[in-house]
């Protein structure tokens, strides 16, 4: 058991820190949430060159591939100024495209990634499929020289901007099973698809696509037909891993804004910091805070366990209480804040946000919950 | 004793929701059906709408142009604008600087202003909360000089909510510094806010919609005929608009709306090939949230049977505002997790889900207003710790 | 609308107060706990002759049927020194007694009773069964000259001390189903039942009971064969809405005599009570206190209501509130009164121990909260 | 990073647990089996199996007769402890006035007493609190005069907890009555039990076992080589005590262990004629309290690998008591809350209810004092506001 950070780790933080302080601190989030696209490719670039981006990744495909402590410890830090660039995005459609994609694959959609000369987005999301990704009802029918793609896919983060997608879909079964689910890699401007940008509550951007016949060759499949249900829902775990380390910058930021608040802000002639009630309040968003960074360690940590029971497990915890200590942190951190608190001129909103939203991809507190009730540890030595 | 509103009740209840479906603009029907919010013109047109039924200052005395009810007309009639998605009026002008002019204003505060204020014709806005004064509203700087005919005052103002719509201020200001007591030398004073050196700036809340402004007076003449009560009686003024109406302060047709809201986003919702409205865990959080509203419901009425009989506010009355507030907030969190993905939305993008969820996440931001406007729920367990459990002061 | 008392619910009140404070103290039950029965015929008969036991029944078999709102107030100001006559017993074995018996039956089991000379319980819980009155695998087989009843009854509330039973067991049907639920009387001396006295965590007593092939007669029987359930679920609304008065009573008295703590303690130099974490405590403790009095009133008046569906809509909002309402207010006057709340010697633990009884009696929060989510109400505007 | 126990500390954990299953005395284990409350001498002979393993005080250096662990090894140690449900030994020789002898005591106190509390052949109690020094322990009054070669000591302790058992108490005591702070002239003191003067009362805990005392020192002697560390610095003796340990306090294995018995009672509970286990909302709710224990782990977890390297406790340490403690008691309301009717039983009765189910009650009524004990829940959160966020004083 060790939960110090090594040098090299240690050094990295340090770079990352150093960046968000200099190149983007909140201020540039809150400028490009009016931005068609909300992040910015000279960033991307530079992120890349960094060495950011492929940390999770082989060298074969261009990365360093060191393991996922490294990429959550760079999100969360990207977290505390709530930077836009689609890291998560890349993550979580990355690992399936390496997971399962052949060299020709990697090096064609995987390695530009990661040098930050595109990006990527993960499709699997539809209308009755919550959070689900065996409920999907987009079909791919074989066709002489490849697939036929129909259905449509929502919320797809980055979506809008992404240079090549990885999207789910049928290929067999029907909505619930576990085999039939295959993964294609289409182009942003593959005929057939269409792409319609949406503005998120958090300002980010992320696309709903329409699929409506669109015609890929057999080299766009990703591994075997029917048999990417696997790899998908690994590539979810990485996203909720991701999700959790970010919104651990993200409690901790508010932890500390609401401190400081706490400590400058007088009324009845003291700082409103020595009232007791408050004071517990800021206690508990504290204690809170510390959980779920205890959390977001062991999602980072087992988000790569071979077995998937163990990642599972441990995603879920890290996801539930993300979601109650997020949704505590930031709530109560808006209530000290008091009026100026609700302005969307204070950063505090641009937080509870955003919080909102990791709480709720790649699964909400319910969804974890239930599937961690539905593991079998749950149940060992109850039989 | 009887639970239940009398048949009369019941049938008045009946005779509103009649009236405003007939009443209410097909455009502003639609808008509330998606529970969106209203442009202020939008509001001011209903404000019109109702003040031609006679309508629009439920609580004002018939001579005044109200309508004469009793506690529990007026509680029904809020309820059934709430339950509607109706625009809420404005109550800066009905419910606070109005009853208070009847109550202690002179003749000619009277007829100047509560004519306009009924018909909808002119808007009011508070000027309370200052920036260094706000939980502390004691400690207010805004300074209202006397000039003789006039006061003149230089200071600021914020969270002065519409006042970029507002043809009016009530204002706190200081005309006394040096009273022994911050909340002596502070008076009650009416402003136009047209004045010259008086200016606005207007904010977006986290709901992205436009509320909050702050407010600047800079050599700002008001006449002296625009004090209410007596000088340096501004803090009984402000205490006194507090007392109006705590019955109505709970927003159970807000809740019960948004949770009626929740329900049919769950049956319309598809998780694991069923609706969400038949997951039980959802169903029994669902239910949860209903009873205690409905608990809170019957705190409610039993401070209207109260105020029916002319009672003053009981200690159950003390609750509505801290409990309703935690409430309204708990069920648009409940609708923004019901909505899954959905939730992400935001207003300005129509179509991307159901019209019934478009609204919810900017309310969902802004209901977190709730529980710190019109005293901070902190303020009011302070009050209540003092006031009704007598326990001791720090 | 009016929750305004009668003149003569004033004076019932008053008299109930009196009798608390100068024949009912605390000390009372503290002495009776540790006594054999747990209660005093003689104080029964007193109740009776003040004219407390009647009054929710008929001047035909004794009572003087005010409503059950005279009965609430009763309990309610019983409840602030947990006075451990076996009213409620009384309420919910009486009620069926009095639907669905015969002139007879009534002169024979309920008369007595309202007369103070003898005590009742109603027998329907069984181990399996959790608070639903359906689920019960105790049977009465039909004999020549009327009933055999076997099987086992738990927690009968009252039963070790009650001269009669009213029992229920299937005389059709199985475990779950509606039909088939009868009702007998038995007599506490009836040959083949056997009475186990169980000591409560409140202090109070309660029976186990085996039922070893009891022969009854057929007058023995309530009403129709079968068609018992209507009225016996009606009993145990009638036991619910009589826990959430007595809670109110307890939460009411400890309210106040945590208020009365805060202000008297002394610690830093000053009452503790001017601590703002505590106050503010103390507030929530208030406001949940007059939402659980405010729901009492509720279950006092709509028990009686003539449709089932509002009666038991009203009356399991009522038990939820009680459960979340009287947990709070218990756990944070322990607490708030630091070590010597968790003493025996200090009375809040026994208002903490009675109040995890009363929220547990006739259906706890999870039981109710399904009840009411079940219901048409719930779906209302929403099918 | 590791998240991990070694393959050592692994190992280690599964001959602990073999231990445990083959030393603990048939009748102890029937005990442990049902969570019954342990009688005192029960206790200390499960003292004396441990102590002759060489394990009764796994956190003493090796030179005093500690086994050597390191932290790791004393976190799986007492984890399995309370996973076992066999005593857990009394914390005031052992694991308070033991180490703070090692650190600050007197050869002759060393000697005198480290053996013996070793061996379990004399018992110790605590004796701090007063009934006017409770949260506010500065305020202590208990008088220690000095009388040349002896101190005599006048004025009562509470929650003296298991004093009729003890041999020894330490005492914070007033040896100087004038000093500026409070906190500055009080002493710490040792004193037998057998002392002329002293008297002890014993009282029922709401679990309706005995726990506490009350102690009388009416002109009780003590020699002064009983006293610890220097005259007048009982303070920081007070405040060396409290760090010992702090990775241990989050109880997590009694919670897991309480957790285990919530599933085993919904799994052998009936309800609408299926496994209370299998309700859906039951499971979630069940769910969600383990995910809120493991949470709780991974910070002990953090707090235990600083300690590994010998790190001094991070903000992470200061939650474990606060949340552990909150915890066990949800697992406890939540045993309450499955066994439906059978929470009702006391522990007096056996046979009326499953053993596993028979000492809950008793159990869900003493862990109230959980969040009081060990400096109440409120006064934690005050030394966290103060010493880790930085807060004002007030």
């Amino acid at each position: 058991m060790d939960f110090e950070l090594s040098e090299d780790q240690r050094l990295l933080v340090d770079s990352v820190q150093s960046f968000v302080k200099k190149d983007s601190p909140i201020e540039r989030m809150r400028r490009l949430r009016d931005h068609e696209v909300g992040w910015e490719k000279s960033t991307w670039k530079q992120m890349a060159e960094l060495g950011w981006l492929g940390v999770l990744f082989p060298e074969s495909v261009g990365g360093s591939q060191l393991s996922f402590v490294e990429v959550g410890l760079i999100i969360e830090q990207l977290g505390t100024t709530l930077v836009p660039e689609p890291i998560t995005a890349l993550v979580t459609a990355g690992v399936p495209l390496w997971k399962l994609g052949n060299a020709e694959q990697h090096e064609r959609y995987l390695s530009p990634a990661l040098g930050g000369d595109t990006s990527l987005a993960l499709a699997y999301l539809e209308r009755d499929g919550r959070f689900d990704a065996r409920q999907i009802a987009t079909r791919a029918e074989k066709t002489a020289s490849g697939y036929r793609l129909s259905g449509s896919k929502r919320w797809v983060q980055n979506g809008h901007a992404a240079d090549h997608l990885v999207v789910s879909a049928r290929t067999s079964g029907g909505p619930g099973d576990s085999d039939g689910v295959s993964l294609f890699l289409l182009d942003a401007g593959q005929p057939g698809l269409r792409r319609t940008t949406v503005k998120q509550m958090d300002g980010k951007k992320s696309a709903m696509l329409e699929l409506e016949g669109v015609e890929v060759g057999a080299e766009r499949l990703l591994g075997e037909p029917g048999a990417a249900l696997p790899a998908l829902e690994l590539a979810l775990d990485y996203g909720a891993a991701a999700t959790c380390t970010e919104g651990a910058g993200v409690m901790q930021t508010v932890l500390m804004m609401t401190r400081n608040y706490l400590t400058e802000r007088r009324q009845f002639g003291v700082p409103i910091g020595s009232f007791q009630a408050l004071q517990h309040r800021a206690v508990d968003m504290f204690v809170e805070t510390e959980l779920a960074k205890s959390t977001a360690i062991l999602a980072m940590l087992d988000v790569e366990a071979e077995d998937a029971a163990v990642r599972q497990r441990s995603i879920s915890i890290a996801k539930a209480q993300l979601a109650e200590s997020g949704g505590f942190v930031v709530r109560q951190g808006t209530q000290l804040h008091g009026g100026i608190g609700v302005t969307d001129e204070h950063d505090v909103g641009l937080y509870f946000k955003r919080m909102h939203v990791l709480s709720t991809l790649f699964g909400d507190a319910h969804f974890h919950t239930r599937r961690f009730a539905s593991l079998p540890s749950f149940t060992r030595n109850v039989a | 004793m009887d639970i239940s509103f009398s048949a009369e009740h019941e049938a008045f209840r009946q005779e509103v929701r009649d009236y405003i479906t007939g009443a209410l603009p097909p455009e502003l029907a639609r808008k509330a059906e998606a529970d969106a919010e209203f442009e202020h013109a939008e509001v001011m047109s209903w404000h019109r709408i109702l003040a031609q039924k006679g309508w629009a200052a439920p609580h004002w005395p018939k001579q005044h142009g109200g309508p004469g009810w009793d506690a529990a007309r007026r509680f029904i009639f809020s309820e059934e604008i709430e339950l509607s998605g109706a625009p809420r009026l404005s109550p800066f002008g009905l419910a606070m600087v109005g009853p208070l002019i009847i109550q202690f204003g002179s003749d000619y505060q009277k007829q100047r202003f509560l004519p306009k204020i009924l018909a909808g014709e002119e808007v009011w806005c508070q000027g309370y909360s200052e920036p260094n004064a706000g939980s502390d509203l004691a400690s207010l700087q805004l300074r209202a000089e006397d000039r003789g005919d006039h006061f003149l005052l230089n200071g600021q103002k914020t969270w002065t909510t519409y006042a970029q719509y507002a043809d009016f201020i009530f204002v706190l200001a200081r005309t006394n510094g040096e009273a022994k007591k911050k909340q002596e030398g502070i008076s009650f004073i009416l402003c136009d806010m047209s004045s010259e050196g008086l200016t606005v700036k207007p904010f977006l809340t986290t709901g992205g919609t436009h509320a909050f402004c702050e407010t600047w007076f800079e050599n700002v003449k008001v006449p002296k005929e625009h004090l209410v009560g007596e000088l340096n009686q501004g803090w009984t003024m402000a205490k006194a608009l507090l007392g109006h109406e705590r019955t109505l302060v709970a927003g159970i047709g807000i809740s019960s709306r948004a949770l009626l809201r929740a329900k049919r986003i769950a049956r319309d919702t598809m998780s694991d090939g069923r609706r969400l409205l038949d997951d039980p865990v959802i169903r029994q959080e669902i239910a949860a949230l209903e009873l205690r509203l409905e608990s809170l419901k019957m705190a409610n009425f039993r401070a209207i049977a109260g105020a029916q009989l002319g009672h003053a506010p009981g200690p159950e009355s003390s609750i509505l505002k801290l409990r309703g507030t935690e409430i309204q907030q708990a069920c648009f969190d409940l609708c923004m997790k019901l909505m899954g993905m959905n939730s992400l939305t935001w207003f300005n993008e129509p179509g991307t889900v159901p019209d019934r969820e478009h609204w919810v996440p900017s309310a969902f931001n802004y209901m977190r207003a709730a529980t710190i406007y019109a005293g901070s729920n902190e303020i009011q367990k302070n009050i209540i710790a003092k006031l009704i459990l007598g326990l001791p002061s720090a």
